[in-house]
C-alpha cells in the first residue's frame, strides 16, 4: 500500500474554486480524521492542504501484485507501457542497458520486458539522464508502473 | 487443483467470481485499467494487476496484457466473466496454450455457437426445435401456401435481403397468401433489387425461456432449471427470474429434454444455456451461450447450487454428482433486476460518482453489486452497476421482497434504473405473469404491458 | 474508500452567500464530527465558516406523523412533555387556556394533552408571554414538540 | 386483518419487523427515543413517533407513551420485538385492553414462564425432560447415594443457601459421596450458616439447544426445528445455527415432540423457544421464551419461513396451515453471527459515529443490520447494531460463506466484534462442531474451545 494521501484531489479541487469565486478568504473543514484549510491571501493564492489519510475502508485486503503505480504521477518517471517481468540487461551475463547516469536518447533500449515468453525492447520515448531506476531486475511490472527516473 | 484464478472483466461479474474463490480456498488476480484502480474487483481480490488504459481494447479486451498478468502472477487458470473475452475462441485457446486452465468451454464450442447460421444447423441436426420456414426462396403461391399449411397461420413472409423489420408482411390466413406474397415480392424488388422472399413461422407474443444446463469433461449433462428474461429493452434483458411463471411442467420436461440432449450430442462442457422464444406451448431455439450469463442468481437461489464453484470444479476436471444434480429440484421463486447507471427515462448512462450508499437487506435479499461509498462509475463500461436478487417462496412473496429491496435502495449521486423496476413491479400484467418480449418496449413508451 | 468529505458543496456554498449577505465576518458550524469555518477578511465581510452536516442517506422515505421536532431547538418553545392530542381548551365549547398574547405564570395550565384516554393538564414551566401557538387544536403531538412560543 | 403496525422497539429487530410489514402491505409506525431521531428504523418507518428522552424508562419502556402513540397514529396492532417489554405481562394486557392487538402470546403465558420456579414446575407436569436432582435437602450419605445412583454420576452437591459457584462441589463417583457430603454440609453451614445442601444431575459438557415452536389460535402447533446456540460469552449468545451439528435424527424427533406436546398442554399461541441445556443425547429443559428470537433468521434460512409473518398471521387469528408447516423440512444450513458495537478484547461497548460502513454481498449472505453510512450508535442502548447470516447446502458451506461475509463487511469508527468472529470461524473445534456452553468463554481468555 502506498503512503501517500487518500484525499480526493478533484474535490480539493471544487473547494478551491469554491473559494475562489467567493471572495472568502479561509474555508476550514473537517471531518473524521480528515481536516483541509484552505487560505486565499491576495493576489497570489496559497492553499495549504492538511489531510491526515483516513485510510479509509478498502474492501478486504487487496495486494498488488507488482509494487502500486503510486509514483505515477511524478512527471519524470518512464512508466512501463505494458505487463510483464522487468530486466535490465539482455541475459543475466550481459551489462544492463542503463545505468544512473547514463544519458539517453529518445529510441534508445532501457530495459527488457517479458510477456508471453517474448522479450520486448523497451525504447526511450524522450532524450535524459537516467536518474534513478525504480523497478528491480526480474520482477513483474504492471502497466503504467514508474520504471526510471529520466530527468 | 486450481489455486489461483485470474479474474479477466471487471464489475460485478469480478466480485461475484471472487465471492466463490474466497469461499473455495482459490487466490484471485484482479486486472484492471486505470480507470478502475480503485474499483471494488480490485479491492476484493487477493492480488491486482493494472493492464492498460481505460479504453477497453487496451484493458479489459487486451488479450496478451491479461495472459501476461497471468504469468507474472502465477495464476493457474482464467476465468472470463460474461461479456468482454467470455465468448472469444481465440482467447480461450491462448489462455490454454499459454498453460492455463480456462474456466469456459472448449474453443470450438465458442466458435460454433458464435456462427449464428452454423448454430441454427447444428441445433437443427440435434433435434432442437427452430423457427420452421421455407427455408430458401419461395416462389410461387401454390408453395407459400404448402409451406404455410404445414408450419400453420400466421406465418411472416420476408424479403431475402431485407431486414430490420423492413421487407415483411404478417400472413394470417390462407385466403390473404396469394396477394400478400405478391405485394411483397413487388415491394422487395422495387426496395431491395431482389424479390425473392422466404416463408416464415411468425411469432406474435413470443416469451423468452432459457435453459441452464451444466456439463462435466465425461459426458455427465444436467439442467438446472429454466429462467425467464422475457423482459427486455433493445434486446438488453431488465427484469430475469425462476421458474418462468407461464410454463407447464410438460412444457418445462420437454424443453429440459431437448437441452441436455443437444448438449451431450455437442459434447458440451462448463455452463452454458439454450435460449428459446416460446409460444402457445412450442419453443424454438434462438441460440446458446457458452458461459455465466448475467442472470445467473436466480438459478443459484431456486436451486441452492453456485454456477461458479460448479465451473471451477469441472474446469478442474472433476465429475459432476450426477445423482444429486440431476435430482436438484427448484425451490421457491427468485428474481433478479439489472440495476444500471443510467437515466431511468431517456436510458443515457449517468457515469460520476457515487454518494450516498445504502444497500437493502432482511430476509428474501441478495446484493450483487460493484458499488460503494464515493466510488467511481466510469463513462467506459457497461451501465450495469448491480443486481438485486429477490427469493421467495412463491412469485408472489419473491415480488414483494424485490419491492421493498428497490425501495431501501440508495444510489446517490447518479442516476438509475431503480425508478424503472419500481414501475415495472407494481404493473398489474407483471404481476399476473402475463408479457411478452416486446411489453417492457411498449410499457416504457407509455404503452401497457 | 471514503476518502473524501461527506459535505454537501451546495450547502457550503449557500453557507457563504449568507455570510457575505449578513456583514458577519465569521461563520463557525459543527454537528457531530464535521465542522466548518468561513472567515472573510475583506474590508467589508470577513467570513470564516466551519462545519455542514453531512445530510447523510436517509433509507427510505420517512415521514413523521406528529409534525417533526425540528423547532425544538428554539430556546424559547415550550416542547410537549408526551405523546398524545393536543387540547387548547378543556371542551369544544370551553375558552382556550392561553392565547397568543396571554401573560403565563409557572405553573399555569396551558392546554391538554389526551394520551390513554386520560386528559393531562399541561402546565406552564416558567413565567412569560404567549408569543406563538404551535401545535393545532386536536392534532397528534409527539415528545420534545414544541407546542408554544413563550418569551 | 392488521393494517398498521406500531414497533415497539429500535435497532435491527424494529427494521426486521418493518420489512415483513411492508412485505404484507402493512403500514409501520416507528416509535424513538430523542437519541434515535435519525435511527434506521425510524427512516425506515411508514410514520414515526418521538416518545421520550433517551434513557430506555423514558422510552423504550415507557408503556403509556407506546400506547399513546398507537393512538395518535392509528396503529391497530403492536409488535415488541425481543427484549425492552416484549416479555412484559402487564404491557400486554395494556396492549389488548387499549384495544390494540398484541403481537404475541397470551399474558399469562408470559407470566407463567417469567417465572422461573412456575415454569421448571410447568415443565415436569407437561412431561419436559429437567435436570434430575433431590428436589428438597438431603440430610444422609445413604439417601445421598440412593439419589445419585438414580440420576447417575457425576452429580453436584449445592448449598441451598449457595450460589454464584459457592459452596458446590462435583462427586464423579460413589466411592467420594460421603466424604464430598460431609464437606460441602459443613462448609455451607459455616459459609451461611445454613448446612441445607441439595444433589443435581452435574452436566459436564452442555450445549444449548432450542426449540422453535408455532401455535395458532386453534390449537394447532408445530416445531420449525431446531437451534444451536452453545456459543455464548456470559449467558449473551454470540453465534447460533441451524441445523445443529450434533443432533442425530431420533434425538431432534424426541425433543421436537416433547416441545409440541409442551406447547399443547401450555394451550401456547405465537411463536416461542423452548430451551434446552443438551449432554449424551439427553436434554434439560432450562426455560421458553415467548417472542421473537434474536437469531431466528437461522431458522427462516433453512426453513424457508419468515417467522415475523407467521406471528402476524397467527395475531390475526388465522389457522396454521399445519399440513405444509407440519412438513416443513430444513434444506442446509445457516449460521448467524451477531455483530456487536464493543471492544472484541475487552468486551466494553463501543458507541459513535459509523464512518466507512460497507456491507457483504453475493451468495448466500443475509445482512439484518441497523446501520448505514454517517449513523450514530448510542450509548444507551444494546451494543448489537448489525447480524450476519450465511447460508449454504451443508455447514461447511455457510461457514465458509460467513467468513467471507465477515471479511467483507466494514464497519468503521466503532469498535465491532467483527475480528471475534473472525477468529472463531477459524476455530478447529467450531468447524469440526465439538463445543459447549464454556468454549467461548476459555477461547476468549486464551484457552482452548
Amino acid at each position: 500500500m502506498s503512503t501517500s494521501f487518500t484525499i480526493d484531489l478533484n474535490q480539493v479541487r471544487e473547494l478551491i474554486d469554491l473559494l475562489k469565486e467567493s471572495e472568502i478568504n479561509e474555508l476550514e473543514l473537517s471531518q473524521g480524521e480528515l481536516s483541509l484549510r484552505l487560505r486565499n491571501q491576495g493576489e497570489v493564492q496559497v492553499a495549504q492542504t492538511v489531510a491526515a489519510a483516513p485510510v479509509a475502508a478498502a474492501p478486504a485486503a487487496s495486494t498488488s501484485a507488482p509494487a502500486s503505480a503510486a509514483l505515477e504521477a511524478a512527471k519524470d518517471t518512464f512508466n512501463s507501457p505494458m505487463v510483464g517481468t522487468f530486466y535490465e540487461a539482455s541475459s543475466p551475463e550481459s551489462d544492463p542497458f542503463v545505468s544512473v547516469g547514463t544519458k539517453v536518447k529518445k529510441g534508445q533500449t532501457l530495459c527488457i520486458i517479458e510477456a508471453m515468453k517474448v522479450m520486448n525492447q523497451i525504447e526511450a520515448d524522450r532524450d535524459g539522464i537516467v536518474k534513478d531506476i525504480v523497478a528491480s531486475n526480474g520482477q513483474p511490472v504492471e502497466f503504467g508502473e514508474p520504471l526510471f527516473v529520466i530527468g | 487443483m486450481i489455486k489461483k484464478v485470474l479474474i479477466a472483466n471487471r464489475g460485478e461479474i469480478a466480485v461475484r467470481i471472487h465471492r466463490t474463490c474466497r469461499d473455495m480456498g482459490i487466490h484471485t488476480v484482479a486486472v484492471h485499467s486505470t480507470a478502475d484502480s480503485d474499483a471494488l474487483h480490485v479491492k476484493m481480490a487477493n492480488e491486482s494487476v493494472c493492464i492498460g488504459n481505460a479504453s477497453v481494447s487496451e484493458s479489459y479486451l487486451n488479450m496478451p496484457a491479461i495472459i501476461a498478468a497471468a504469468e507474472v502472477t502465477g495464476a493457474d487458470a482464467i476465468h472470463p466473466g460474461y461479456g468482454f473475452l467470455s465468448e472469444n475462441a481465440k482467447f480461450a485457446q491462448m489462455v490454454t496454450e499459454s498453460g492455463f486452465t480456462f474456466i469456459g468451454p472448449d474453443p470450438e464450442h465458442i466458435t460454433l455457437m458464435g456462427d449464428k447460421i452454423e448454430a441454427l444447423k447444428f441445433a437443427e441436426e440435434a433435434g432442437l426445435p427452430t423457427i420452421p420456414g421455407s427455408g430458401g426462396p419461395v416462389e410461387s403461391a401454390s408453395r407459400a401456401l404448402e409451406i404455410a399449411e404445414k408450419i400453420g397461420y400466421p406465418v411472416i413472409i420476408k424479403a431475402a435481403a431485407g431486414g430490420g423489420g423492413r421487407g415483411m408482411k404478417v400472413v394470417y390466413d390462407k385466403d390473404s397468401m396469394k396477394d400478400l406474397l405478391q405485394v411483397t415480392m413487388t415491394e422487395a424488388k422495387a426496395a431491395f433489387g431482389d424479390g425473392r422472399v422466404f416463408i416464415e413461422k411468425y411469432l406474435e407474443k413470443p416469451r423468452h425461456i432459457e435453459v441452464q444446463v451444466l456439463a462435466d469433461k465425461h459426458g455427465n449433462v444436467v439442467h438446472l432449471g429454466e429462467r425467464e428474461c422475457t423482459l427486455q429493452r433493445r434486446h438488453q434483458k431488465v427484469l430475469e427470474e425462476s421458474p418462468s411463471p407461464t410454463l407447464n411442467d410438460e412444457e418445462r420436461q420437454r424443453v429440459f429434454d431437448v437441452s441436455i440432449n443437444a448438449c451431450k450430442k455437442l459434447n458440451y462442457v462448463g455452463v452454458g444455456t439454450m435460449e428459446f422464444l416460446y409460444e402457445k406451448g412450442e419453443f424454438y431455439f434462438i441460440e446458446m451461450n457458452t458461459r455465466l450469463q448475467v442472470e445467473h442468481p436466480v438459478t443459484e437461489q431456486v436451486t441452492g447450487l453456485d454456477l461458479v464453484r460448479q465451473q471451477i470444479l469441472v474446469a478442474q476436471g472433476e465429475k459432476l454428482d450426477i445423482v444429486k444434480l440431476g435430482n436438484v429440484k427448484a425451490r421457491g421463486h427468485s428474481i433478479e433486476c439489472r440495476i444500471n447507471a443510467e437515466n431511468p427515462d431517456n436510458f443515457l448512462p449517468s457515469p460520476g460518482t457515487v454518494t450516498d450508499y445504502f444497500t437493502p437487506g432482511g430476509p428474501g435479499v441478495r446484493i450483487d453489486a460493484c458499488l460503494y461509498p464515493d466510488c467511481k462509475v466510469p463513462p467506459y463500461y457497461d451501465p450495469m452497476v448491480s443486481k438485486v436478487i429477490s427469493y421467495g417462496n412463491d412469485r408472489k412473496q419473491a415480488i414483494k421482497r424485490m419491492r421493498r429491496a428497490v425501495e431501501e435502495y440508495i444510489i446517490g449521486g447518479i442516476d438509475t434504473s431503480l425508478p424503472l423496476h419500481k414501475r415495472i413491479l407494481e404493473n398489474e400484467s407483471f404481476i399476473k405473469g402475463d408479457f411478452d418480449v416486446n411489453s417492457l418496449e411498449r410499457f416504457i413508451q407509455g404503452g401497457n404491458f
